[in-house]
């Protein structure tokens, strides 16, 4: 892959995108039988499982806290996912998604009601596109409603990116990979509207009243892909009631 | 109700059908759950399969490079079967290096593509010596129900039946078909006393971990096996497994071969 | 008295102070502890700094050697970020490889360098394809008091600054000094309900660790940020902590030139 | 080494054993003065040795066992043992080998007599040749017994091959490396008869009836390795009483 | 570095140092925050910080002692303390000094105060240079002091070396890399006076005669650095007490 | 009766006997227990040697193959020794990479070879700056009844003797003897109180771990030296330890060569 000259003609993006257009996304709920919850998620190329086990016990046990329950969350790339086979196992690229992604679904779970507990979140990246952590966050909080674990709203994920100076809606891998930002967020959505930002991390360079507009922007973004997740889990209890 | 009392209810429930000549899911004794086979699930690996036995579900990947040969092969591909057990497939599984479980699955899968000489390796070589294609078969579960070893096989031999060499990404002239010579079936039994079960599903298995697996060319030769298990196996019911499993492996084959060519 | 209650007292206080409009050691909620930046500390690196921001000391040694670029960036050099958070540095700390914390640490320090394109990469190609530097940026912390990260990027961009590429050691011609076309400062943030406190001390920390990390450019530019920590940041303090971080990000960048032009 | 043109001549293996034939075998009973039981054993080019432990206090504590005691078996080979130094620690194919000889000896260890304790077999391969993992059970067998732990019988394994169409006792390494088949067995033996199959691997080509021939030559080939294990621990009860 | 064709020339070393004399010390105490003693010293080339930590709980707790306090040490090099990069984490090297440190050290604790504690001390070469160990000890021994801990005595670290035929004090790089032997010692030194050897090395080639002398040789330079030490430590707590 | 009950006896006793002067195996104090002497037993490496001292057992390999030299030493040969006290040798040694013991095993074993020069290291260079032997000596402990430290040093520098360098296996001409100058020999004292006992048996050192290693040259000079343990040695000790050392290297390495020279 190599830079584009251009990455919008005539107002409109290499794949044909409007800068305030997603790409398009597929959710399944419950495609696991062993896991508590799990969801698929497809978001551009992006194919992604997500599982959630618990509440149960927290072990080892010296990870308990008594007052309230234990979040994991493990974001792996699957070997055949990226055009050159990655090795097996967790890179520095993987901690840090999954530490940022945990402490967003930290801020969403009712932690008290289960002390000495573990909620595990595992996402697996079957193939990877740009935005992987976003398509995980976005299955993961469908995940988490299957899974019947109380939270105080949905974690709705989106990326931001900056290309010939304008702001774009979910970024494809060249926008990606050659752009002059990222920034991709998650946003806490309770009761239908944003409430506040629960993941946030940029980088590239931006001036504060770029960021202003891609928070904007992102919001947008967020809102559509919400009514997605709403949609799968409503069509999955409608499904199970049957 | 806590997982240890269910998994003993479980158990006295698949014992008491057996004594019935049932399984618990209305199974007969040499057949396989309902396989459904998706191919090129992956677009950016060169050859993927989906999985799915019952509800067991498993996805491999094929990434292919080249590489230097073996020195005692050196006109030959390597084929390099690697099993992830990710934590995501089943709450007994754990993350980390891969355990003695998942090594013994991707070995007694790539065991059975080795010997039925499924993918001709000797049309894999680039230069005698210096550089082959190295095929790399990644078996990734996403749920077990049971028998995963069965469903891997499956999707690993599908995989690469759906595999492009990606001659022109490197350099080395245009793309072409993985050169695919046979299609072994890995059949698994869950020993029960003097009886067995093909295709254990998990609520089985909670009788225990007996297991054999014979893996079977197309031409009803046996081309590996595995005894797996602390348990003592008598000659005749191995005899019996064999002959079941050829059986069944017949089927399953064309199962297999009618799902991937729709496809 | 045992450390948790310890803990418990100095995080009423820090509370107790911040109801009042104040920090406890008297700071503006915007204003850096005092810092101190000594580079060349180690004559036997290529380049290095050691920096104190209050009590927290971190050293950062660069070495460079040349190696293979990347495929995507035949004419680049390459800059890699590595954190040791030892024992040294604090009774929390373990010995053993990078945990999360210190990996974090090391990638967002390494995209304010990156992406503020502090070192001019382009100058670091010794053959194209082939040959490149290889630039080595290694955080040693020595005590943790507080906001490691910002200390560490201090001295990261110092230590590159101090930094003289070692060709005639490699028979490449002459030392030059490594190209620096930016000094990005890394200002964080303590999140305190919709209040905050930049470059938090580790009695500050004792309320928890929600965290912004706002990296800025010598053009007041945002070329990095990371919300690190379990909490619901508002689009409005968001704001405001920006708006700060640029000006106090311009205050310390103009001591830290004057320190190392000193020295 | 490279691949024969033939592997039988005149009736004879490359080695002039018939084919029915096993290696020369050595064993000697407790080598080892620190192992409660111990076992030196050749076979064919094999130097193996092997060390019983136990039952002992089993540690870390969360793999005991309330209801019976816990087998543990590593296979080992010393770098210097194959012609390629071999890097120290184990790779995949010792793992497997240890996994399904551990289940072999599960089999035939009274496991109830000892609740949260530990077996621990060890065995070291000194010199590598085909069938080390065969020649490693034989003396993980008799050390077994020399430790003194209650065994319900004999544990003795022998491989068959497939060469030119024919099945030969005891692989030496042309025969495994470029043989047709290769199968590894170990058996029970009880009472001096062999009772059933305890460890079975396979892999190569054969047919329904070559595999019942196979099983027929593997148990020649173990009840005269088991008359040599017998012979070995019987002539040291007699050394220790004198 | 190559070998140099003399080492000593009209009496002096290559640095210009007489046979018996130090390379220049640099000790400054209590220069962390967070541990409970630090010490931070120069000499020669050598550049360490020391700090100790305890006594506190032992975790993870099957370490534990319930007679006496358990003594870790870690001596550890940083990745740019030497002219080709440190891979980070500990090498053979680093784990041998660590061990014999340790060692060293228990030595001087009053371990039977603090049962069921660790006393945690890690040096850290920011700068190597020749007898990194032994500045390495010097450092961590003030820094002991420096948090309290009580000890019988002070420990002081030296090297000798032989180069030309010659025995010298404190070897620089090139006398340890191409000298024929070097002997590091630390010394427990109490009341003043040198008593008894904690930590004793060699590597090389030395008559018995000449090993006497080195010992002579090292008491005289452990002396003086005992006396920097020393002077060191008053000085911080003058610095306390103001 | 309890392990550690045995061992508190066991040690009474040790120190009873110490008292009258004796040693519990009836052994003067500076002297080895028996020593046997086996080279040529692993047929597949290029040397070996099992050595047996006392109950202790130890077998070492000895591998070689062409490598890169060392930058400093472009022209020598390249010995690395590595000690693996693998689990079978004693109920206390747990499979794992090596820990400190084993490191300092191999590392004091290492420089009784290196130091004395053993193994005419300028003779195993193939060409110079690119390829040159590597020699790597891997210490294999099978029963540890204690001084495993001197066993595997007799066992090392045995099997080096017996090392034929595999030349023709890499087409490097004819196979030759590896060049031996020296047979250094490591005698390995317990310290108790103001006395001590060469080649201490476990039962031995169930007093404690407080040892000396003095590594001698077949010129009585002392070639390395290892104080293992925390306890306080004393001048004088120190030199009757390396006294005796000296004596006792002598003798045993007569045995050696005897044994050698017979096999």
């Amino acid at each position: 892959m190599s830079r584009p000259d251009k990455f919008i003609v005539d107002g409109k993006r290499l794949d044909g995108r409007l800068p305030d257009q997603l790409r398009p996304i597929k959710i399944e709920v419950d495609v696991l039988k062993r896991a508590d919850g799990s969801c698929y998620i497809e978001m551009g190329k992006n194919k992604v499982v997500a599982a959630v086990y618990g509440p149960r016990e927290a072990f080892p046990r010296h990870i308990q806290d008594p007052s309230k329950v234990v979040v994991r969350y493990r974001y792996n790339m699957a070997p055949f996912s990226v055009e050159e086979r990655k090795r097996p196992g967790p890179d520095r690229r993987s901690v840090e998604i999954s530490k940022v992604s945990k402490e967003a679904f930290e801020t969403i779970i009712m932690k008290e009601l289960f002390p000495r507990s573990v909620v595990d979140i595992f996402v697996e990246v079957l193939q990877a596109d740009a935005g992987s952590r976003t398509a995980c966050i976005n299955a993961a909080s469908v995940a988490l409603v299957d899974a019947g674990i109380p939270v105080k709203g949905m974690l709705t994920s989106v990326a931001v990116a900056k290309v010939d100076g304008t702001l774009v809606l979910d970024p494809m891998k060249e926008e990606d990979n050659f752009g002059d930002a990222d920034m991709p967020f998650a946003f806490l959505i309770r009761g239908g509207k944003i409430e506040s930002i629960a993941l946030l991390q940029m980088d590239g360079r931006m001036t504060k009243a770029e960021i202003k507009d891609a928070i904007a922007l992102a919001k947008k973004g967020a809102m559509e892909i919400y009514n997605l997740q709403r949609e799968a889990i409503m069509k999955q209890f409608v499904e199970e009631e049957e | 109700m806590p997982e240890d009392i269910l998994v003993d209810i479980k158990k006295d429930y698949v014992l008491a059908k057996l004594r019935e000549g049932e399984r618990i899911d209305g199974r007969k004794f040499d057949e396989f759950r309902k396989v459904e086979v998706k191919v090129g699930v992956i677009e950016k690996a060169e050859g993927s399969a989906l999985v799915k036995l019952g509800n067991t579900q498993v996805v491999v990947g094929i990434k292919m490079q080249p590489g230097e040969p073996f020195p005692d092969t050196p006109d030959k591909g390597i084929i390099i079967v690697n099993a992830e057990l990710v934590p995501l497939a089943s709450p007994t599984f754990e993350p980390g290096p891969p355990d003695e479980t998942s090594v013994e699955l991707a070995r007694v899968v790539d065991r059975g593509i080795r010997e039925s000489e499924a993918v001709d390796l000797s049309r894999l070589c680039i230069e005698v010596g210096k550089n082959v294609w190295m095929v790399f078969v990644d078996i990734h579960a996403l749920d077990d129900d049971g028998n995963l070893l069965d469903a891997s096989a499956i999707a690993s031999i599908s995989a690469l039946m759906n595999t492009k060499i990606p001659a022109s990404r490197f350099g080395l002239g245009e793309d072409y078909e993985l050169p695919i010579n046979d299609l072994p079936i890995s059949v698994t039994s869950l020993v029960v006393g003097d009886k067995f079960l093909i295709d254990p599903s998990r609520d089985e298995l909670s009788v225990g971990n007996s297991t054999l697996t014979v893996s079977v060319d197309r031409n009803d030769n046996i081309v590996a096996m595995q005894k797996s298990g602390d348990y003592l196996l008598s000659e005749a019911l191995l005899e019996e497994i064999i002959e079941a499993s050829i059986g069944a492996a017949k089927k399953l084959r064309e199962e297999i071969i009618k799902q991937i060519s729709k496809s």
